[in-house]
C-alpha cells in the first residue's frame, strides 16, 4: 500500500517535471546546459586533460589537440582549469545562494507569518541590508580580510545577498499567512513551527527556488568579479582566478584570446542556463506568463476562422 | 650636427588623476628631478657623481664635516638667485616636518647642523663620523626660502605657483587625466633642456599603459609589460624598444630562527633545486636577470660584486637537483612516508607557505614555480598570498617561514647590508628578520661609515658577501628587470645597452633628471 | 416583436489551453429584441461571460471564435474592421463586466473613465464631455463632485453605479451586464435594480443580464436561456422558464433555491458536479447528473426544440415524453 | 502623509546605522593608510618616516570612541578630511571630481536599459504570441545574466582592442578641456558607450522581464478589457490604462536598481579606466586611504536612500490608492 | 431520530465585545467596534444562523469563538464553564477540537500543496482520534460519510482537482474527523455553484439532526438560513438586531433593518421596482465610545432617543426578540 502510494507520487513528480519542460525550450534549454557544465564540474578529474594546477606546456600554446582550449601564460592547461574551476565557482555560488536563501527564508518566514513587532524589527534589518551598496560593501570586507579564500567569499556573499529575497518571501508568506488554510491549520491545533514548516513552505518552493538561482547568478559574477579585481585568492582554480591571470597576463594584447574568452564564455553560460531555468520556473508560478506550444495551435486555428469569414 | 629644441615627451602615471599640488613632497615623486633639480646624482650606472646644483662636497678629514659647494650664479625660475640660504633652509625645513624627511637624517640624532657659510656653500655637521650620509642629499627637494618660509602648515600647502630649478618649472594646465609642465627659462644649464615640456598621462594599471604604449600615446613607459616583444615591440620594431637592466634583487627569505630552516644544509639544498633560469624566462617572460650571487647583492651592484666569491658559491646557485636530493638525504630528511615528501628527522612533514603578496602576480607565478622545484626534491611548499599589511608585519616582526622579498636599492651595497644585518634594523626593515646577526657584522657594518678609504670599504663589502654565501638567510632567485620601455619615433638620447649612461629609472628623480636632458627631438 | 436587435447564429467559442481545446460556447443561437430584457443563467463556468465577450468581440489569444455570426441589426460583428468595431464598441452595444471592483482601472480618476469613452466616440470638448459625465452620474445618483475620486474612494455599490453610468453614456442600444450584482449586499443589489428599471423606462435599450441567480432573473427578465456546459439547453419566456422549467437541469436549477416565504421543505437541487470542459462526454453533456436517462443521451447530441409550455429545450426525455 | 513621515524616519535611521558601519569598516580593516605608503615605495620611504607621515594626515588622534563622534560631526558638515591619496585635497573635493562621472554612468546607463528595457517589454507582453514575444526574452535572458564583469571585458576586446573603433579608458579625450562644445560632448558621449554599453546591456533584460511580467498581469485585468469594450483606440488602452498599472511595480524595482547600477559601474569603471567613483573606490581600498573609502560609501549610501525616497514619492504620486 | 435533548446548551455567549486597532494611537476613536453587546446561545442538534450585510462582524465574532481573536468584553461559556476556565481544565487543543470552523473559500481553506489524505489525516493525528494503523481507514471513512467516493481515488488527489463543491466536502469531513460538539460555518455555499449549493446545506442538515453537532450558520442569505436553521440572529454592524426562531424572524420581522433585508431579496414571483423600506445613507463606523442605534440613520422611523441609546432586548413573541424602540 505505502510502496503504492510511493511509486505514484514518483510518477507525479515525473510527469510534473515532462510538463515542466514540455514545449518549453528555455527550460530544454537551459537544463541541458546547466547539465552539461554540472557534469563537467562533478566529473573534472574524469575529463581534465591535465592537471589544472600544474605547468604542462610553454606558455600561451594555441589550442590543439593536446591542448583543447589552450594553455594559460603560466604554462597551464586551460580546459583542465575551467572544468576544475567550474568546482570552485560552482560550490561558491551554490553555497552561497544557500546561505543566502536560508536567511531569506527564516527571515522572510517569520517576519511575514509572525507579523507584529517581531516583523517589523525583522523587516527594518532587511531593509537596511537593502539599503546597504552590496558590492563596495563586498569589496572592502574582502580587502578588510587579507587573505580571501573561496570560503570567505562564500560566506560574505551569503550573508550580503538574502535581504532580497527575504523582501519577497515575506510578502508572500504574509499572503498565504491569511489565507484560510493556515488559519484553519491554527484552529486544528497545528504547532507554529509545523505550519511554517509544512504548510507555508511547500507553497514557496518556487519562488525559494527562482530567488536561489537569481542568487547563484549573483554570487557567480561576484566571486569572478572580485576575482578579477584581484581581491580572491589567485592560487586557487576558479573561474575568477583564471580571468584574473589571464587579465594580469594581458592574454587579450598578446594574442592569446583563449586564456581570457574560456572562463568567461563558461561564466556566461552558466548565467544563461541558470536564467533560463528561473525564466521558466516564473511561468510555473505564474501561469499568466506561460508561453507553451498552445498559442501556436491558436495561430493556426485563428487564421482558418478568419479565412473563413473571409477576413485577410 | 646641432640638437633639435623642442618637442614634447608624454609620461604615464599610475595613479587616480591629476590635482593642483605642487608640494614636492606630497604630491608622490612627480616632481623631483623635473621641477626641482637635484643637489647630486649618484649614478650607480656609471658609479659616477653627476653634480648637478651642486659642485663638490668635500668630507672634513674626521668625516664630521661636509662641506657643499655650488655652482655659481644659480636662479629659481623666477630670475631669482638660488643660494646656499636656501638649500641651508630646505634641509632644515624637514626637521620640524618629519613627513618630509625623506631619509631620516633628523631622526638618528647624528647631524648636528646644517648653515651656509656663503652664498654657494653650505655645511653639515655630524656628532659622528658617517663617510655615508652624503648619500642622503640628493633625495631631498630644494626649494626656495622665501615663499616656503611665509607658510604656516607646509605639509597642506600645495605651493601654487610654483618656483623651481628644474628642467620642466612652467605648469601649462593641470586636468584631472593629464598635466603638462613646460622648459624653465631660467634652467642653469646652457641650452637645456631640449625639450619643450612633460606631459603627464593618468592611467589605472599597467593594463591600461600597455595599449597606450603600444599605440605610441605615451613615450616612456616604466611598467610591467606582457609579453613585450610580441605586443609592444612588433607593433614598431623600428621605434619601439625596451631596456631592463637588472634592479634590485629578489630573494626568498627564510626564518632560519625556527625548523627546519635552521639548517643552514636544508637551506644550500633548497637553493640548489632550483633552476633560475627556467623561473626568469617563464615565471618573468626572461625580464628579470638571474642572480648567480650568493653574496647578498645582485647585478644592481655589479661594480661591487667580487667575483672570487661568487665564483667560489658558484655550486649554492647551480641549479642541481641531484645534488639537492643527496644533501638533503644525506642531512637525514627522508621520505619514510611514502607520499613523496620528506620529513624531519623526528617524523614530521616538512611543509612550508611561501608568503607573498596578493596581487603581486609577477611573484605569485615565480614562487609557484618554485614550489614545483621544490616538489622536485621532495619538500612541500605552498603559495600562500597575503594581504599586503599582513605580508607588511611578517616580515618585519619575522612571523614567516618563508618569504619572498626583494633588497633595498640604494646608492651604495652597504646599506643593503646594513638592512640584512644590522641589529638595530631588527624588527624595522622588512629585510631583517632571517635572524641571521652577530656582533661582529654589526661592527664590520658600522665601521664603513668611519673610513672614507675606498680599499677598506671594497674589503668590508667583500666581507660581507663571504658572510652572505656561507649563512644563506636568504636564496637569491634573481634581479628585477628595470622595467624601462621607449618610443623613438620623435625622440630620441634614451639610454639603452649601447649607451647605459644612467638606470633607465623613472620614478627616481636624480635619474630621470639625466634622462631628460638628454632626450631631445629626432 | 418585430426585427431582432442582436441575433447570434450557431455561436462556438474555444479556449486553446495546453492541455485541449475547451469549447465553452458551443453552438448557440439566441436573439434579443429591442427593448426586451434576456436573462443567461447557468453554472459558473458554463460560458455566460464567454458569450458576452464574443458579442463585443473581446476576446483574446487563447480564446478564439471558430465559428458562427453574430448579427447587430444585421451586420456580422465578426466580420467588422478595426474602424467599424471601435464604433461598434460601447456606441452600440456596451458592457457592464462581472465586478466592477475590478472594471475601473484604480489609478484613474472615474471622471476620466467617463469623459474618455464620450471622447473618443463624440466631436465634443472637455468641458461638454464634463458636463454629460456629471449629468450621467446624477442619473444613477451620484453627486458630480465624485468625478475627481479614484474607485477605491468609493463604495462598491457606488463604484458598480459608475460603470453602469459608464455603459449608459453613449446611450446605447443593447447593455450587456455579466452578473452586475453578485459582489453586492442585497439591499445594495436591490437600489442597484430599482435603478436598471428607471433607466430603462428612461433610455429604453436592451440588456443581456447574465447572472446565476435564478430568482432575480425570474424578476428582471423577459426571456430567460439557461445554459450548461457551453450550450444552450432552454430559452423561453422568463416566467415560464421559472414556473414550468422543461429540461432537468433547469429544473434542479429552480429546485436549488429556498425561498423566504414558500413552504419550508427539503429541496434536492442537482447532485453531482459541474463538468470538465476538456472532458466532455458523447451525447448530452448532463448525463451524468441527471436522473433519468434515456438511451441516446450517451450518444446524441440533444437539439433546442420548442416545448409544448412554449419554451424552446434540448433534452432526449422531452422527446420522448411527447 | 504618514507614510512618508514613516519611510523618513526609517531612512533617517538606516542612514544612521550605515554610516556607523561605515565607520567600523575601514578600522576592522589591518593596517593603515601609511603602511600602504611604505608598501607602494617598495623601500624606497624611510620607515622612521612613518610616524611622522602619519602624524601628518591625522591618523593618531583619540579613542576609537572620539574618532567616531568626529567623524559624525564630519558627516553632517560635510567637512570629510584630506584624502590621503590625493594628499592634500580635501575628500569631498575628491569626490565632487569623480562623482558626476559616476552620476552619468550610472543613471544613464539605467535610465537607457529603462528606455529599451520598458519598450521591449511592453512590446513582448503584446505581441506574447508572435516571434518577439517568444523568442526575444530568453535570448535576452541569456545574454544579460553574463556576468556583468565578462560583458564588460567582452566589449573592451572586441570594440576597443580588436576593432579600435571606440577608445579603451577615460571619461573624455585628456586632451580637452572641458567645455560646452561639440567636441567635448561628443568625446564624453563616444568615451560612455562602451561603459554605458555593457552596463545598459546587463541591465536591460531586468525591465523587459519586470514590465513584461506587469504588463501581462495588467493585461488580464477587467479594467484594460473594459477599456478596450469601450472603443478606446489600442495606444490609450496600451498606454493610459495598461501602461500606467503596469509601471507600478516597475517603479518600484528603479530604487533597487539605482543601488545596483552604482555598485555595477564600479566594475565597469575600473575595466574602462573611467573616472568615477569606483574607480578611486578601488584605489583607495590599496591606499587605505579610510576617508576617501569612507565618504564613498556614505555617498552610495545616501545615493540608494534617496533613490529609495523618491522611488517612495513616485509611488505615491503615481498611485492614488496609497496617498490616504 | 434526534437524541439530544432540545435544551442543552453548549455554547453560550454573553454580551460579547471585539475591537480592532484602526490607528497607530490608542484614543477609544482609533479602535474600531467590530461587535457589540452580542450575546447568544447555541444548542445541542440546533443550528443558529446569523445573517446580516458584509462588515457587520460576523466572522469576527465566529472567530473570536475559536480562539483565534482575543475578546475585549463579555463572556464566552462552553459547555457551562467560562472559555478560559475550560481551557485551562482542558487545555487549548481540546477546545480547538470540540470546537470546529468551514470556511467561505473552499480553495482557500485547503493547502494547495497537500493531498486530500493530508488535510483529514492531519486532524486525526494532532488529536490522537486515530492509530497509524486506522489512520488510512478512517480517512476513507471521513470521506465516504460527506460523499466523497471513490474515496481511494479522492484521498490521493489535490485540491486543484476537485470542485467547488467536493473541496468544500473536504473541508468538512476534516472538521468532523475530531468529533466536534460545535462547527462554525463561515458562509460555507456562498463561494459555491449554485447547483452544488444545496448539496452541503443539506450535508450539514444531516450531520446537525443525525449527529447532533451544534452549528453556527453564518450567511448573507437569509433563505438558506431559514432554510437551514433553527435560530437566526439579524446583525448590524456588530450588534444583533433581531433574532430568535427563524421561521419568526423571516416571516413576521420587526426590525425595520430585518424588514430592509427581507424586502430586498430577489423572488422570481415578483417583478418591477420594488421600494426599499429604508432611506439611503452611510453606514457608520462603529467606535467604542459611538452611542446610539447604529442603523439610526437608515431607519424610516427613527427617534431622536434611537440616536443616544441602543434599544434593550424586547421579546416580542415566544423565541422572538428584537433591540428596538418601536415595538
Ligand atoms: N482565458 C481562458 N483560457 C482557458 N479557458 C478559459 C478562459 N476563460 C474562461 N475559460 C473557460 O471557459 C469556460 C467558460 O467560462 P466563462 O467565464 O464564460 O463562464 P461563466 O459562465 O461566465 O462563469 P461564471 O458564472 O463563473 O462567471 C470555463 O470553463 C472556463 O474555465
Ligand atoms: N483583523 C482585523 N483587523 C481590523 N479590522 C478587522 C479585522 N477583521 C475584521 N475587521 C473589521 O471588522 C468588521 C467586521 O468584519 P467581519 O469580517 O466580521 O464581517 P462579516 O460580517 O463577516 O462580513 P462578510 O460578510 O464580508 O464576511 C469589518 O469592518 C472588518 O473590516
Ligand atoms: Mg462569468
Ligand atoms: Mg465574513
Amino acid at each position: 500500500m505505502e510502496h503504492h502510494h510511493n511509486s505514484a507520487k514518483w510518477r507525479q513528480v515525473l510527469a510534473k517535471c515532462l510538463a515542466f519542460f514540455h514545449g518549453n525550450p528555455p527550460a530544454i534549454i537551459g537544463g541541458l546546459l546547466a547539465t552539461i557544465i554540472l557534469c563537467g564540474a562533478l566529473f573534472a578529474p574524469v575529463f581534465a586533460t591535465h592537471d589544472p594546477q600544474k605547468r604542462v606546456s610553454r606558455p600561451h600554446q594555441a589550442p590543439s589537440a593536446e591542448y583543447i582550449m589552450g594553455t594559460t601564460r603560466n604554462g597551464r592547461d586551460v580546459f583542465s582549469q575551467v572544468l576544475f574551476g567550474a568546482r570552485k565557482s560552482l560550490t561558491v555560488a551554490i553555497t552561497a545562494g544557500i546561505i543566502a536563501m536560508s536567511i531569506a527564508v527564516a527571515v522572510g518566514v517569520s517576519s511575514g507569518y509572525f507579523g507584529g513587532k517581531i516583523d517589523e524589527w525583522l523587516n527594518f534589518i532587511t531593509n537596511v541590508f537593502l539599503v546597504f551598496p552590496q558590492l563596495p560593501l563586498l569589496i572592502v570586507l574582502a580587502a578588510f580580510l587579507g587573505q580571501v579564500g573561496s570560503l570567505v567569499i562564500t560566506v560574505l556573499l551569503g550573508v550580503t545577498s538574502w535581504p532580497w529575497g527575504a523582501r519577497v518571501i515575506r510578502a508572500q508568506t504574509m499572503a498565504i499567512r491569511n489565507k484560510e488554510f493556515i488559519i484553519s491549520a491554527e484552529v486544528m491545533g497545528e504547532s507554529k513551527l509545523r505550519i511554517i514548516l509544512v504548510e507555508i513552505l511547500p507553497n514557496l518552493v518556487s519562488i525559494v527556488f527562482g530567488g536561489f538561482l537569481g542568487t547563484v547568478i549573483y554570487a557567480m559574477g561576484s566571486e569572478a568579479g572580485l576575482g578579477i579585481l584581484g581581491l580572491g585568492d589567485a592560487t586557487e582554480v576558479s573561474w575568477g582566478s583564471m580571468l584574473y591571470w589571464a587579465q594580469v597576463s594581458s592574454s587579450l594584447y598578446t594574442g592569446a584570446w583563449w586564456e581570457m574568452l574560456v572562463p568567461a564564455l563558461a561564466l556566461a553560460f552558466t548565467g544563461g542556463a541558470l536564467a533560463l531555468i528561473n525564466m521558466s520556473i516564473d511561468q510555473v508560478s505564474n501561469p499568466k506568463l506561460k508561453t507553451g506550444p498552445h498559442l501556436k495551435v491558436w495561430k493556426k486555428l485563428q487564421k482558418a476562422a478568419n479565412q473563413r469569414r473571409g477576413l485577410a | 650636427n646641432e640638437v633639435k629644441q623642442g618637442g614634447t615627451l608624454t609620461v604615464p602615471i599610475i595613479g587616480t588623476g591629476f590635482v593642483e599640488n605642487y608640494n614636492p613632497y606630497t604630491s608622490k615623486d612627480l616632481l623631483h628631478g623635473v621641477m626641482f633639480e637635484p643637489l647630486m646624482v649618484f649614478n650607480n650606472m656609471t658609479g659616477k657623481t653627476e653634480w648637478r646644483l651642486a659642485k663638490s662636497a668635500e668630507y672634513s678629514d674626521d668625516l664630521k664635516t661636509i662641506k657643499l659647494t655650488l655652482r655659481d650664479g644659480l636662479t629659481w625660475s623666477d630670475g631669482s638667485p638660488l643660494t646656499a640660504k636656501d638649500v641651508a633652509y630646505s634641509f632644515t625645513m624637514t626637521k620640524e616636518n618629519g613627513a618630509f624627511d625623506q631619509r631620516g637624517i633628523w631622526t638618528d640624532g647624528n647631524l648636528i647642523s646644517i648653515e651656509a657659510t656663503n652664498d654657494t656653500t653650505v655645511e653639515f655637521k655630524l656628532n659622528q663620523a658617517d663617510s655615508t650620509f652624503i648619500w642622503n642629499l640628493e633625495k631631498y627637494h630644494i626649494i626656495p626660502e622665501k615663499v616656503w618660509s611665509k607658510v604656516s602648515d607646509l605639509t597642506t600647502f600645495t605651493n601654487p605657483n610654483p618656483i623651481g630649478s628644474g628642467p620642466m618649472t612652467e605648469v601649462k594646465y593641470v586636468k584631472t587625466q593629464q598635466m603638462e609642465l613646460c622648459r624653465n627659462p631660467n634652467y642653469y644649464l646652457e641650452g637645456l633642456p631640449h625639450l619643450d615640456c612633460i606631459t603627464y598621462r593618468s592611467y589605472n594599471d599597467n593594463s591600461q599603459i600597455q595599449p597606450a604604449l603600444m599605440k605610441g600615446e605615451i613615450d616612456w613607459g616604466s611598467n610591467f609589460i606582457a609579453d613585450i616583444d610580441n605586443t609592444f615591440v612588433a607593433a614598431s620594431p623600428e621605434n619601439h624598444h625596451y631596456w631592463y637592466p637588472a634592479n634590485d634583487a629578489i630573494h626568498l627569505y627564510v626564518n632560519t630562527k625556527e625548523a627546519p630552516f635552521s639548517d643552514l644544509e636544508l637551506r644550500k639544498a633548497l637553493s640548489m633545486a632550483l633552476d633560475r633560469e627556467a623561473i626568469v624566462d617563464i615565471a618573468a617572460y626572461g625580464y628579470p636577470t638571474v642572480n648567480f650571487n650568493a653574496g647578498g647583492i645582485g647585478e644592481l651592484y655589479s661594480t661591487y660584486i667580487d667575483a672570487d666569491v661568487t665564483a667560489k658559491y658558484k655550486d649554492l646557485t647551480t641549479y642541481n637537483p641531484d645534488k639537492a636530493n643527496q644533501m638533503l638525504d644525506a642531512a637525514g630528511y627522508v621520505d619514510k612516508s611514502g607520499d613523496g615528501f620528506r620529513q624531519t628527522k623526528d617524523g614530521k612533514r616538512i611543509e612550508f607557505d611561501i608568503e607573498v603578496v596578493n596581487g603581486w602576480t609577477d611573484w605569485i607565478q615565480v614562487v609557484q614555480m618554485v614550489t614545483e622545484y621544490f616538489e622536485e626534491v621532495g619538500v612541500k611548499a605552498n603559495v600562500k598570498t597575503v594581504d599586503w599589511a599582513v605580508y607588511d608585519s611578517s616580515l618585519k616582526e619575522s612571523k614567516y617561514k618563508m618569504s619572498i622579498n626583494w633588497s633595498l636599492v640604494a646608492t651604495h651595497p652597504i646599506l643593503a647590508y646594513q638592512d640584512y644585518y644590522s641589529s638595530s634594523r631588527i624588527g624595522k626593515t622588512w629585510h631583517g628578520g632571517h635572524g641571521v646577526h652577530s656582533p661582529e657584522i654589526d661592527a664590520l657594518i658600522e665601521g664603513f661609515g668611519k673610513t672614507n678609504d675606498t680599499a677598506e670599504q671594497t674589503d668590508i663589502i667583500k666581507q660581507l658577501q663571504v658572510f652572505s654565501a656561507e649563512n644563506l638567510p636568504f636564496i637569491p632567485l634573481f634581479s628585477n628587470p628595470t622595467w624601462f620601455q621607449y618610443n623613438s619615433t620623435k625622440i630620441v638620447g634614451w639610454p639603452n645597452a649601447e649607451n647605459p649612461y644612467v638606470q633607465p629609472v623613472w620614478y627616481d628623480g636624480g635619474k630621470r633628471v639625466l634622462i631628460i636632458n638628454n632626450l631631445h627631438l629626432k | 416583436m418585430s426585427q431582432a436587435l442582436l441575433e447570434i447564429n450557431n455561436l462556438s467559442v474555444d479556449y486553446v489551453s495546453p492541455n485541449g481545446i475547451a469549447r465553452a460556447v458551443n453552438n448557440v443561437s439566441l436573439s434579443i429584441a429591442p427593448g426586451e430584457t434576456l436573462g443567461l443563467a447557468g453554472e459558473s463556468g458554463c460560458g455566460k461571460s464567454t458569450l458576452a465577450f464574443a458579442i463585443s468581440r473581446l476576446h483574446k489569444a487563447p480564446a478564439l471564435i471558430p465559428e458562427g455570426e453574430i448579427l447587430y441589426k444585421g451586420k456580422d460583428v465578426l466580420k467588422m474592421n478595426d474602424k467599424q468595431l471601435r464604433a461598434f464598441r460601447w456606441n452600440d452595444t456596451s458592457v457592464v463586466f462581472q465586478s466592477a471592483m475590478n472594471s475601473l482601472n484604480p489609478v484613474i480618476t472615474i471622471g476620466e473613465q467617463l469623459t474618455d469613452v464620450i471622447l473618443a466616440h463624440k466631436q465634443v470638448s472637455l468641458k461638454q464631455a464634463n458636463e454629460k459625465a456629471t449629468e450621467l452620474l446624477s442619473v444613477v445618483g451620484i453627486h458630480g463632485d465624485r468625478l475627481k475620486s479614484f474607485p477605491h474612494q468609493l463604495s462598491g455599490g457606488m463604484r458598480q453605479r459608475v460603470v453602469i453610468a459608464i455603459a449608459l453614456a453613449l446611450e446605447p442600444k443593447l447593455i450587456i451586464m455579466d452578473e452586475p450584482t453578485t459582489a453586492l449586499d442585497v439591499v445594495v443589489e436591490r437600489e442597484i435594480l430599482n435603478e436598471l428599471y428607471d433607466l430603462k423606462e428612461k433610455f429604453g435599450f436592451s440588456i443581456l443580464f447574465i447572472s446565476h441567480d435564478l430568482s432575480l432573473m425570474g424578476e428582471i427578465a423577459d426571456r430567460i436561456g439557461v445554459m450548461y456546459a457551453g450550450n444552450l439547453i432552454e430559452i423561453g419566456d422568463a416566467k415560464t422558464v421559472f414556473n414550468q422549467p422543461s429540461h432537468p437541469y433547469t429544473k434542479g436549477l429552480v429546485s436549488s433555491f429556498p425561498t423566504i416565504h414558500g413552504p419550508k421543505e427539503r429541496l434536492y437541487g442537482i447532485p453531482g458536479d459541474p463538468v470538465n470542459l476538456l472532458k466532455l462526454p458523447s451525447g448530452c453533456n448532463f448525463q451524468a447528473r441527471c436522473n433519468d436517462c434515456v438511451e441516446n443521451c450517451k450518444s446524441d447530441e440533444p437539439i433546442l426544440r420548442a416545448q409544448a409550455s412554449g419554451v424552446h429545450a434540448a433534452c432526449h426525455i422531452l422527446e420522448v415524453q411527447k | 502623509m504618514s507614510f512618508l513621515l514613516r519611510r523618513l524616519g526609517f531612512y533617517f535611521t538606516a542612514f544612521l546605522i550605515a554610516i556607523s558601519f561605515n565607520f567600523l569598516l575601514p578600522r576592522l580593516m589591518p593596517g593603515d593608510p601609511v603602511d600602504a605608503l611604505f608598501a607602494a615605495a617598495q623601500g624606497r620611504m624611510d620607515p622612521a618616516q612613518m610616524d611622522a607621515v602619519r602624524e601628518m594626515y591625522g591618523f593618531m588622534d583619540g579613542s576609537v570612541f572620539e574618532q567616531y563622534i568626529a567623524y559624525i560631526k564630519s558627516v553632517f558638515t560635510l567637512d570629510l578630511g584630506p584624502s590621503v591619496l590625493m594628499f592634500p585635497v580635501g575628500v569631498t573635493e575628491v569626490i565632487g571630481m569623480a562623482l558626476p562621472w559616476t552620476m552619468f554612468l550610472a543613471l544613464g546607463s539605467l535610465i537607457v536599459a529603462l528606455i529599451i528595457g520598458v519598450s521591449i517589454g511592453t512590446y513582448a507582453s503584446y505581441r506574447r504570441e508572435g516571434f518577439f514575444g517568444q523568442v526575444f526574452p530568453p535570448v535576452l535572458a541569456f545574454i544579460s545574466n553574463f556576468p556583468y564583469i565578462v560583458t564588460a571585458l567582452l566589449l573592451f576586446y572586441f570594440f576597443g582592442l580588436q576593432l579600435e573603433l571606440l577608445p579603451l579608458a577615460y571619461t573624455y579625450d585628456p586632451t580637452l578641456d572641458p567645455a560646452f562644445s561639440w567636441e567635448f560632448i561628443g568625446s564624453v558621449l563616444k568615451h560612455a558607450i562602451l561603459p554605458m554599453g555593457s552596463m545598459v546591456v546587463v541591465g536591460i533584460a531586468t525591465w523587459v522581464f519586470n514590465m513584461r511580467n506587469a504588463m501581462i498581469n495588467v493585461l488580464g485585468e477587467d479594467y484594460v478589457t473594459m477599456a478596450e469594450a469601450k472603443g478606446l483606440s489600442s495606444f490609450r488602452v496600451m498606454y493610459r490604462y495598461a501602461g500606467r498599472n503596469a509601471i507600478l511595480p516597475v517603479a518600484t524595482a528603479i530604487a533597487m536598481a539605482i543601488g545596483f547600477s552604482f555598485a555595477g559601474s564600479i566594475m565597469t569603471e575600473v575595466v574602462f579606466n573611467y573616472q568615477g567613483l569606483g574607480n578611486i573606490l578601488l584605489k583607495g581600498i590599496v591606499a587605505r586611504d579610510y576617508p576617501l573609502i569612507q565618504a564613498i560609501l556614505l555617498i552610495l549610501v545616501t545615493a540608494v536612500l534617496t533613490a529609495n525616497f523618491i522611488a517612495d514619492l513616485l509611488y505615491v504620486w503615481l498611485d492614488p490608492r496609497i496617498s490616504k | 431520530m434526534s437524541v439530544v435533548s432540545e435544551n442543552q446548551t453548549v455554547l453560550a455567549v454573553e454580551n460579547l465585545i471585539k475591537d480592532f486597532p484602526i490607528g497607530l494611537s490608542s484614543n477609544p476613536n482609533s479602535l474600531m467596534r467590530a461587535v457589540n453587546d452580542v450575546s447568544f446561545e447555541l444548542k445541542k442538534g440546533q443550528a443558529l444562523a446569523i445573517v446580516g450585510e458584509s462588515g457587520s462582524g460576523k466572522s469576527t465574532g465566529a472567530r473570536v469563538l475559536t480562539r483565534i481573536y482575543e475578546k475585549n468584553g463579555g463572556d464566552i461559556l462552553f459547555k457551562g464553564l467560562p472559555l478560559d476556565e475550560y481551557v485551562k481544565q482542558h487545555g487549548s487543543l481540546e477546545y480547538a477540537r470540540q470546537v470546529q470552523m468551514i470556511f467561505q473559500d473552499p480553495f482557500g481553506s485547503l493547502n494547495p500543496v497537500h493531498s486530500i489524505y493530508h488535510h483529514i489525516a492531519r486532524p486525526l493525528l494532532i488529536h490522537k482520534r486515530a492509530s497509524k494503523k486506522e489512520l488510512r481507514n478512517k480517512v476513507y471513512e471521513l470521506l465516504d460519510l460527506v460523499g466523497l467516493s471513490p474515496v481511494v481515488e479522492t484521498a490521493e488527489k489535490y485540491p486543484h482537482e476537485l470542485s467547488g463543491g467536493q473541496r468544500q466536502r473536504v473541508a468538512i469531513a476534516r472538521a468532523l474527523a475530531v468529533d466536534p460538539e460545535v462547527i462554525l460555518a463561515d458562509e460555507p455555499i456562498s463561494m459555491l455553484d449554485v447547483s452544488v449549493r444545496l448539496g452541503i446545506l443539506n450535508l450539514m442538515a444531516d450531520l446537525k439532526d443525525k449527529r447532533g453537532i451544534s452549528f453556527m450558520y453564518i450567511t448573507h442569505d437569509i433563505a438558506t438560513a431559514r432554510y437551514f436553521a433553527e435560530k437566526t440572529a439579524v446583525m448590524y454592524v456588530g450588534h444583533m438586531v433581531e433574532w430568535g426562531n427563524s421561521d419568526k424572524v423571516t416571516q413576521t420581522p420587526q426590525h425595520p433593518y430585518t424588514k430592509l433585508l427581507l424586502s430586498a431579496v430577489p423572488e422570481a414571483s415578483k417583478s418591477g421596482r420594488r421600494e426599499l423600506g429604508a432611506k439611503k445613507g452611510d453606514i457608520p463606523m462603529w467606535h467604542p465610545n459611538s452611542e446610539g442605534c447604529p442603523f439610526a440613520a437608515r431607519c424610516p422611523n427613527a427617534m431622536d432617543k434611537c440616536n443616544h441609546a441602543f434599544p434593550e432586548v424586547t421579546q416580542i413573541a415566544d423565541d422572538h426578540f428584537i433591540r428596538c424602540f418601536n415595538v
